[in-house]
């Protein structure tokens, strides 16, 4: 019991909540505390829950929490008379693919507002929900993704034009409240689309004129 | 604070016919837009006099009422009803009290015209100070959060989730509810089958060169062909492809830039 | 430590592993455990984690693990959005269609005293937190609302019993009995209101055994 109770629980509640694995950067950025003590709060908790059916781990640069590998069987029972249901983050991601493809990470998360964890991305990948259409000729060139034909497949699509428009979705009230609200916000939002959109824009007008 | 202390005044005992003739002077100023509605208002107006709601003086809670009504500027039309409904009410309650003759009800006692209105009043309330209450449960997502991923023991293997369309649509409307500005214009203006056709084009590219003729063939139909060069153009802008054509009126090739720059 | 580790152990990793609150009738199906035990166990890891990080509470009818409340800010700070504050039209007309299930909208509207618009209908069955149960046969036929699994979870309710109040919510008989009980006893009541209210309230009672 080296450490203030707090900053251990505190980490212990971030990693329960958290999308991705956190890593030790994050987790000093959300908690404000040191290195060494987060190092140290960590290590508490990997060693509390050594033997429970709990275990704290750590993947992809971050801690999870997953469940004890001795009761991979049981686990295993709960999806035998349920599917697993598609997360919040999961379904706002693949909708937003869907609706704006071919669309890059980087939109995605300016859209949710989110970052969006490898994870989710990852996982619709292998669900076969979507795919990589190509690459966007921007700095770091990012991969584009598409929905896929299994997409429609699944959903009971024919074809994306089934999908109702984005402008159908909500009411003339909702649009209404939003452009109202937005009227304030409209600075902050610039930025996440000056990259994706802005620049290539002029490129464009210029050569349409010319 | 001299303000809250004036409000907060020794209660008004009033009686049915009761003297006050003119609205309460001290009720610190207030917008209906506080409000939800007729009964919010006169709850207000009862509590914070602390009047007694069984005997409620209906000549100057009338007056308040009706001078906070008549003190906005301008009434949303679809509330203005149920405050103008409520108004009319306030009124007749006071002149059927100004009656010499109260009426009887079947066994002959007096029935007091507030009646009606003070069950509505205590019913609503109950349902005001419930929500209140409801709102400091820790709510997920606001105070308390669960797991939203659930990665297992390696040795689990987790089936597939089930696609839901409803799910996914609805989840794309708390996107669009969310974004503003450009994206929402950007997102409400564009048509699905652009970028449906946009992510197609891309795929089709994704081997190598095309020739945009090439490409066009097979698409019958004037708008299937103007859906595709909208994918084409909306590709080009967003430097998703190259557009190359080597002399006017020569044949355009479709480069995609990927395969350029891997070669 | 009354029971077999391992079973408290299997209902830790199975709760954590479950994408929605766990019952006691799918724990038993999962362990094969019997009832007492589970709720021995369930208990147990109850006060376990009474003081951490992570809770584990009843909702919705069944086990979830959360973060602890006292959290919720350095939680918070994992996501840029903020859950969005619910409007007073909305939590009242939850409220009444909470606490009078099932109930229509012309209910909810005399009770309030305005028209509700769809829009906060149309809201909360968006969210998830009520559902149409039924139509009231009258004519018009109009829906009938109830609330949903999702909203006792959302809430941290396990039932609608736990609903805060809800023994001493009154009726419209109640309140017509406690307006005549006022009347009649006029010079008893020229006191504060919130005493009233009460005093009254176990008049009613009383009557009401009697």
């Amino acid at each position: 019991m080296s450490l203030a109770l707090p900053l251990l629980h505190q980490i212990e509640a971030l990693i329960l909540a958290s999308d991705e694995p956190l890593s030790l950067q994050r987790l000093r950025d959300l908690t404000g505390a040191e290195t060494t003590d987060i190092r140290t709060a960590a290590a508490e908790i990997e060693s509390f829950y050594a033997d429970r059916g709990i275990r704290l781990v750590q993947v992809g640069g971050g801690w999870q929490f997953r469940t004890a590998p001795e009761f991979a069987e049981v686990v295993q029972g709960l999806w035998q008379t349920r599917a697993p249901k598609l997360s919040r983050s999961t379904l706002e991601t693949l909708a937003i693919i869907a609706y704006r493809q071919p669309t890059t990470r980087a939109e995605i998360e300016a859209l949710r507002g989110v970052k969006t964890s490898s994870n989710i991305v990852a996982g619709l990948q292998e669900r076969g929900w979507i795919k990589v259409v190509g690459r966007k000729e921007v700095p770091g060139r990012p991969h584009l993704f598409g929905t896929t034909k299994q997409f429609l497949t699944d959903f009971g699509l024919n074809s994306l034009r089934d999908l109702p428009d984005s402008s159908q979705l909500l009411d003339e009230d909702e649009i209404q409240q939003i452009i109202t609200d937005n009227q304030t916000e409209e600075s902050e939002l610039k930025d996440a689309e000056a990259q994706t959109t802005e620049s290539s824009n002029e490129v464009y007008d210029d050569e349409a004129e010319a | 604070m001299s303000e809250a202390l004036q409000s907060a005044e020794p209660p008004v005992q009033g009686n049915p016919s009761d003297q006050h003739q003119t609205a309460h002077p001290n009720l610190p100023p207030v917008h209906l837009d506080a409000f939800e509605g007729p009964l919010d208002v006169l709850l207000h107006l009862i509590r914070s006099q602390k009047l007694d709601i069984f005997d409620i003086p209906i000549a100057l809670i009338t007056a308040q009422y009706m001078e906070i009504i008549e003190g906005q500027a301008a009434l949303d039309l679809e509330v203005a009803g149920d405050y103008l409904v409520m108004a009319s009410t306030l009124m007749q309650l006071k002149s059927r009290l100004l009656l010499p003759r109260p009426q009887l009800d079947d066994e002959g006692n007096e029935i007091d015209p507030r009646q009606e209105l003070v069950a509505q009043l205590i019913a609503y309330e109950q349902y005001r100070v419930l929500a209140e209450e409801m709102d400091t449960l820790p709510r997920a997502g606001r105070d308390v959060f669960v797991r939203s991923i659930f990665p297992e023991s390696d040795e689990v293997e987790r089936p597939l989730p089930e696609a839901d369309l409803d799910a996914l649509l609805l989840a794309f409307r708390s996107v669009l509810k969310r974004v503003g500005g450009e994206v929402r214009h950007q997102i409400f203006t564009e048509t699905i089958s652009v970028r449906e056709q946009m992510a197609f084009v891309l795929e089709r590219l994704k081997a190598g060169g095309m020739q945009l003729d090439e490409l066009l063939q097979g698409y019958p139909g004037r708008e299937a062909l103007v859906t595709t060069v909208l994918a084409i153009l909306e590709l080009w802008r967003q430097h998703l492809i190259t557009v190359v054509q080597s002399e006017c009126y020569g044949s355009i090739t479709l480069l995609p830039q990927t395969a350029e720059d891997d070669a």
